[in-house]
């Protein structure tokens, strides 16, 4: 009827326990789920949005501190950080397709993968923090960062800049990090619930919103990656 | 219908149903989660009504001797921060719209129950630290926390300040989303987009602000925290930061911000004017649009709040430019307001009183933005009284004149009772007046000279006749304020129990007995009229008086 | 400048007081002449494209009158007219600073000859304050870590409120001085006060203890650019931008050497943040445009911007 | 969403894409591309494999209905006002 959500007025009786009293069809719920997922994805992006506002700014203002600040952080890690995040991509994906197809085991075996590349993210941000530390590169008063612009051996790097650039590196990595950390928890609790062969070909929602979440944390750092490693890199 | 009786005999509805603290606190009822928000809204209302009156007090007199220099910058300080963050945004949306919006388009509920509650947590757990902040010793930095004051110079709580806006700020996200989806997917069955109400609109427009301006302003305050307790130099220029980035975030967020305080009340006026006027809206889809067209231009014009802090002359003049195409879609509104009365046939109910008052005082503030947003004159005025009572124009004004019409409009639907309408009347009446008599001698204040946020202006005597009117006419106002909030609570036990539609209005949710039970519709309502059918509603039914 | 605010303030005033007129007539006649009559219903009616539009169109072009008008204003208090006097005026919790070219300091008050253009060159040395004089109309930001400009042209003698307008911490209402404006041979006479150094002549010597002048010379052969007319010419930079060399470039140059290259020399030039107060800056700023410039001190005399009070 | 099943041969084919952009983008890096070509690239990449992720793993390509399309459109856009009028002020700031 016209553009309604809503196809008809009465619906047989529920058949899916998981079906929530306000809505009239499975479909509305699971429609509702996943545009609420998507909405709040956008209010994501605003989010880091904020920051990548501050980030262009400064490295506008600062470009030859921010290659230099870039220049110190290890391409190696974070470019193994991008593949590993990929592949946890293609794990959940993965699930959501099992779960399509009511593949139980499957479904739990992509989903612990993709907690386990999560972690494995996780421990690699934290080695390199635990570099940074190492160097001084945290900001704080124990800030120090020698060196020269790339480029121009003759210019020293200026701390206050280099300093914004860890600052912002710091926050934008770290909330990252804490979305992936929400992330595998999400994860954690679906994976309790396909144990208890909750998903299937009829009702696989969670599933499905919860990756959608992860692919997005993906898509970040898919940003972050060029934006802070590769400042510069080629002189 | 099969309505379901209580044992006692009594209808069931959404109030009776259960009983007890838990039934409430733990309830994912739209209507008792509206509920819980009024209480805590009207609770940080006062409190910050409270400020607002010793800041009067203290301009009263031109030297600063009743209260310290600090204590007036944290008074007027929190008065910002609560009426913005924990009365204002929330006023409508979170308490008429919670409400209102699922049984004006036929749903059960919103689309997320649960993160409703969870959105009112939020705010709950926001205001604890707000009240943390408050009785601690308070925050003076401005409600615009401006660095690098904010965070290098002061030595009061900003941390928890800000981090309470944070949270409160993430309530607002969840009640913008639940708004969102419930608008897309749970409308009923005929439906349409075209027959939403304005008040559904004007909601929908709200929400795409407050999703995606709100995380701007929570990662700024985020910013803000960590530069203060770890002086990262993101917004200090001692340290190569850019003070002014720091304001640009904030307006970013701030400026539209503003519209989430002015929408919802724009859609309440809407449904007050046709109700009372028994007319269709004079063009629907105008009015549609530009709730929408406000929404989104909204976002282009923030930097109209730094116009003298040192931006470039050329970004100053597209921001201003653009701050005169949102005023186009506001200009249409009022307009079209009028036009809606043409040939209606008029009743003055408590309600209409209040959208004569906010089309009126709205109007006012809005011509007296667009002196703000002309450059040549906001390098004189920023900063002046003048933009207070341009701004308590438009919130007090206007928006909260929208709110408390709004409550008078549905408070027979929320509570099932009558307020007495004399009372109510003589209430509008009084906070017109007082508010005209508070806000008005501030223009002229402002065009004089006098600087805001100032504690002591004994160098300059000649602005006191003008202070004490506004002083006198904030003790009106609070009276007028007062007095709703003593006969709706009187109402509640004594009041005239409501019929189901007690102005004759046309909606959904006056289709719904008063109150309304807890699934709103025994049966899903299937829609075959359009918004404001004014026409097709029989006038024989005696209208409440 | 004063009388171009007001006019386009009475301006604005007169066009929305007669929109307020209108609007808050147009609802209490409808409310009354439409008032409810038993038996009488209101007639409905949709809408209508072509006043829609009409009433978007001619606001807007009324608005677009009030953004021109007002930018039109704006441009003139921002640009400082060529020669004008100049103030170096330093901000801070919760006082003003001023220093005159002639090296006249000042706390709080502001001494200035009628029929003369001020310029005001101003700084902070913590939090963001506001230049204001109500009377002039103008107002303007002082930022810590950089120099804004305001300017205005006084017509009348007699002492005006200068207040701090933006929010700065406890005593920010505190903030307030006085603009003292005079008849010139008052202000001669006030001038002929103290046997004050003239602003550059402090900054040339500072160019001397602080060793500028060892890459500065005014020859070609120094390490350094010659600082001779450079004030307010393009400067080409190493990677090939150009900056116009204002005050606020001068500024970063000392203190941020590394942050603009000139091109052809080496940035060899050491910092000098941390090393010189806020004045000190000042007077090598003052000194590095005086090298730029024929005798300052002439009237501007630009009639149109003038604050009368 | 969408009850579109996708092969397998498609996701690891993204997959394979995805890994191998990761590649490139590294490798442009530590050429020296004359002005700003290198940020060009690299971002032009970024938005490649995030166009990619958001099609085929978050399933927006067989979408039925507009509105997810609209929601994302709508966000870049507001990123695209937050960070465009920003940097108007930025970069006219030393015009005269
Ligand atoms: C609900 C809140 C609200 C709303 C809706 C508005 C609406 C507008 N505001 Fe306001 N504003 C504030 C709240 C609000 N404002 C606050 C809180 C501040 C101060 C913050 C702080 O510093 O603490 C502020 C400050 C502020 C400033 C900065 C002042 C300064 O600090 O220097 C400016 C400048 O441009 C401005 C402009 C406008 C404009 C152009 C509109 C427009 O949207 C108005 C549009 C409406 C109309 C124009 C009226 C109807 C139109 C007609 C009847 C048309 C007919 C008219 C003609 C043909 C002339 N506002
Ligand atoms: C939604 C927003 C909102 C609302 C509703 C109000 C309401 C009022 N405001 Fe305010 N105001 C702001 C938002 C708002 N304000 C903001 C954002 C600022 C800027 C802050 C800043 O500069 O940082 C400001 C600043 C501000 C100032 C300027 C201070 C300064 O610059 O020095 C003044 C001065 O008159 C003022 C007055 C008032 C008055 C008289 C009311 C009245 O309408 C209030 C009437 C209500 C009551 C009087 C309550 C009645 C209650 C009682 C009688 C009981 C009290 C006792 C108990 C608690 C038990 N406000
Ligand atoms: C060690 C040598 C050296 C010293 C000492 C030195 N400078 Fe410089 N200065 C330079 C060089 C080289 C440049 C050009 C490269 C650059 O822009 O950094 C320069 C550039 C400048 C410029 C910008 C000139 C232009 O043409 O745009 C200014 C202004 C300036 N210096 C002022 C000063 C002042 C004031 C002092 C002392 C407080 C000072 N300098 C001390 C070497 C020096
Ligand atoms: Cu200095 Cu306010
Ligand atoms: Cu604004």
């Amino acid at each position: 009827m016209h553009n309604s959500p809503i196809a008809t007025a009465d619906q047989e009786a529920h058949q899916n326990p998981a079906l929530l009293h306000h809505f009239a069809t499975e479909e509305q719920q699971k429609d509702a789920a996943s545009l609420g997922m998507w909405v709040f994805l956008a209010t994501e992006i605003m989010f880091f949005g904020g920051m990548f506002c501050a980030y262009l700014v400064y490295r506008y203002w600062y470009f030859g501190d921010f290659g230099a600040g870039s220049q110190s952080l290890n391409v190696v890690l974070g470019g193994t950080n991008t593949a590993v995040l990929i592949c946890s991509s293609l794990t959940v994906a993965l699930a959501v397709r099992a779960a399509q197809l009511g593949q139980q085991k499957v479904i739990i075996i992509c989903l612990i993968l993709t907690m386990l590349l999560g972690l494995v993210f996780l421990g690699i941000k934290g080695v390199e923090y635990h570099d940074k530390f190492v160097e001084h590169h945290v900001p704080g008063p124990g800030f120090h960062f020698p060196g020269h612009v790339p480029g121009h051996p003759d210019i020293p790097i200026n701390q206050h800049h280099a300093q914004i650039f860890f600052s912002l590196y710091f926050i934008m990595t770290g909330l990252h990090a804490l979305h992936m950390i929400i992330g595998v928890g999400l994860f954690a609790f679906i994976t309790y619930n396909a144990m208890r062969r909750r998903y299937g070909p009829d009702y696989y929602t969670p599933v499905e919103v919860a990756g959608l979440y992860w692919h997005f944390v993906d898509i970040i750092w898919i940003y972050l990656f060029p934006l802070l490693y590769l400042i510069d890199r080629s002189k | 219908m099969a309505t379901a009786v209580l044992e006692s005999g009594e209808r069931e509805t959404y109030l009776n149903k259960e009983y007890g603290i838990k039934s409430w606190l733990l309830t994912v009822d739209h209507k008792r989660i509206a509920l819980l928000y009024l209480v805590s809204i009207t609770f940080f209302f006062f409190i910050g009504g409270f400020f607002a009156l010793l800041i009067r007090l203290e301009l009263l007199t031109p030297a600063g001797d009743l209260v310290q220099a600090d204590t007036y910058n944290k008074l007027f300080t929190m008065h910002g921060q609560v009426m913005v963050f924990f009365f204002l945004i929330p006023a409508v949306p979170a308490v008429l719209g919670n409400f209102l919006i699922p049984i004006m388009i036929g749903a059960k509920d919103l689309a997320f129950p649960r993160v409703n509650l969870l959105s009112w947590y939020l705010y709950i757990i926001g205001g604890a630290l707000m009240l943390y902040t408050i009785l601690n010793g308070g925050v003076d930095t401005g409600w615009t926390f401006y660095t690098p004051l904010s965070t290098e110079f002061l030595n009061t709580h900003v941390v928890t300040a800000g981090l309470a806006i944070f949270v409160a700020g993430f309530s607002s996200i969840l009640t913008g989303l639940n708004f969102v989806v419930t608008t897309h997917r749970m409308r009923a069955p005929g439906m349409t987009w075209s027959r939403l109400p304005l008040f559904v609109w004007a909601h929908y427009a709200t929400s795409i602000i407050q999703l995606l301006g709100t995380p701007v302003l929570a990662i700024t305050l985020l910013l803000v925290v960590c530069e203060r307790l770890f002086h990262l130099g993101i917004f200090n220029p001692a340290l190569g930061g850019d003070p002014l980035l720091f304001q640009h975030l904030f307006w970013f967020y701030s400026h539209p911000a503003v519209y989430i305080m002015i929408l919802p009340g724009m859609g309440i006026v809407s449904e007050i004017v046709c109700c009372f006027s028994r007319k269709r809206i004079f063009g629907y889809t105008a009015m549609a649009l530009a709730l929408l067209g406000i929404a989104v231009v909204g976002f282009l014009v923030w930097a109209h709040h730094m116009f003298v802090a040192g931006i470039s002359l050329y970004a100053a003049m597209i921001f201003s430019l653009l701050s005169y195409f949102v005023a186009v879609p506001s200009a249409i509104k009022v307009f079209n307001w009028t036009s809606t009365m043409y040939k209606g046939s008029i009743t003055y109910q408590t309600p209409m009183l209040y959208a004569f008052g906010f089309i009126g005082l709205f109007t006012m503030g809005g011509l007296t933005g667009l002196f703000l947003a002309s450059l040549g004159i906001d390098v004189h005025v920023t900063d002046t009284y003048f933009v207070v009572a341009h701004f308590h124009y438009i919130m007090v004004g206007g928006m909260v004149m929208a709110y408390l019409g709004g409550m008078h409009f549905w408070w027979p639907k929320i509570s099932g009772r009558m307020y007495p309408e004399g009372w109510g009347r003589l209430a509008a009446l009084l906070v017109f007046v007082g508010f005209n008599l508070t806000f008005f001698p501030q223009f002229i204040l402002g065009y004089m000279g006098m600087p805001r946020r100032y504690w002591d202006y004994s160098h300059s005597p000649e602005f006191q006749i003008l202070n004490v009117l506004s002083t006198a006419g904030a003790t009106v106002l609070a009276v007028g304020y007062v007095l709703p909030m003593i006969y709706f609570l009187w109402s509640m036990r004594y009041g005239k129990p409501a019929p189901d539609n007690p102005w004759n209005a046309a909606g959904l949710e006056w289709m719904v007995p008063s109150p309304p039970p807890t699934f709103n519709f025994e049966e899903q309502p299937v829609v075959t009229w359009e918004a404001y059918n004014y026409d097709e509603i029989k006038e024989e039914v005696p209208v409440a008086q | 400048m004063a009388n171009n605010v007001d006019a386009l303030y009475i301006f604005l005033l007169v066009v929305s007081g007669m929109m307020t007129v209108a609007i808050f007539t147009l609802v209490l006649v409808f409310a009354v002449r439409y008032r409810k009559r038993p038996g009488q219903r209101a007639e409905q009616i949709d809408g209508s494209h072509a006043l829609e539009i009409t009433w978007s169109l001619i606001p807007f072009c009324i608005f677009m009158v009030f953004f021109a008008w007002g930018a039109i204003i704006f441009f003139q208090e921002r640009k400082p007219p060529q020669n004008s006097a100049e103030v170096y005026t330093v901000a801070k919790q919760w006082m003003w600073k001023f220093e005159h070219m002639e090296g006249q300091r000042e706390i709080n008050e502001l001494h200035v000859p009628i029929g003369r253009d001020v310029k005001m060159i101003m700084t902070s040395q913590d939090v963001i304050h506001s230049f204001f004089v109500p009377a002039f109309r103008i107002k303007q930001d002082v930022l810590p870590g950089r120099y804004t400009v305001a300017w205005f042209h006084a017509t009348k003698a007699g002492t005006y409120h200068l207040f701090c307008a933006e929010y700065c911490g406890t005593m920010h209402s505190g903030m307030v001085g006085s603009v003292v404006v005079m008849e010139p041979k008052d202000y001669e006479a006030w001038m002929g006060g103290g046997g004050n150094q003239p602003l550059a002549v402090t900054g040339e010597k500072l160019f001397t203890e602080l060793g500028c002048v060892t890459c500065h010379r005014s020859d070609t052969q120094g390490r350094g650019p010659n600082l001779v007319s450079i004030f307010g010419k393009p400067v080409l930079l190493e990677d090939g931008r150009t900056v116009v060399a204002d005050e606020n470039y001068i500024r970063e140059s000392i203190l941020q050497p590394g942050a603009k290259i000139v091109n052809g020399f080496k940035p060899i030039m050491p910092t000098f943040q941390g090393q010189i107060s806020d004045e000190q800056l000042n007077a090598l700023v003052a000194y590095v445009k005086s090298l730029s410039q024929a005798p300052s001190g002439q009237t501007g005399g630009r009639k149109m911007a003038t604050a009368t009070p | 969403m969408s009850e579109h099943v996708s092969s397998l041969k498609l996701y690891i084919g993204i997959w394979i894409t995805l890994l191998i952009g990761t590649l490139v983008t590294v490798l442009v890096a530590g050429v020296n591309l004359p002005g700003p070509l290198n940020a060009v690239v690299a971002l032009t990449i970024a938005t490649i494999k995030a166009t990619l992720v958001v099609l085929f793993f978050m399933h927006v390509k067989y979408a039925h209905d507009k509105i997810t399309k609209v929601v994302i459109v709508a966000a870049l856009f507001w990123l695209a006002i937050l960070l465009a009028l920003s940097m108007a002020d930025y970069t006219t700031r030393l015009w005269t």
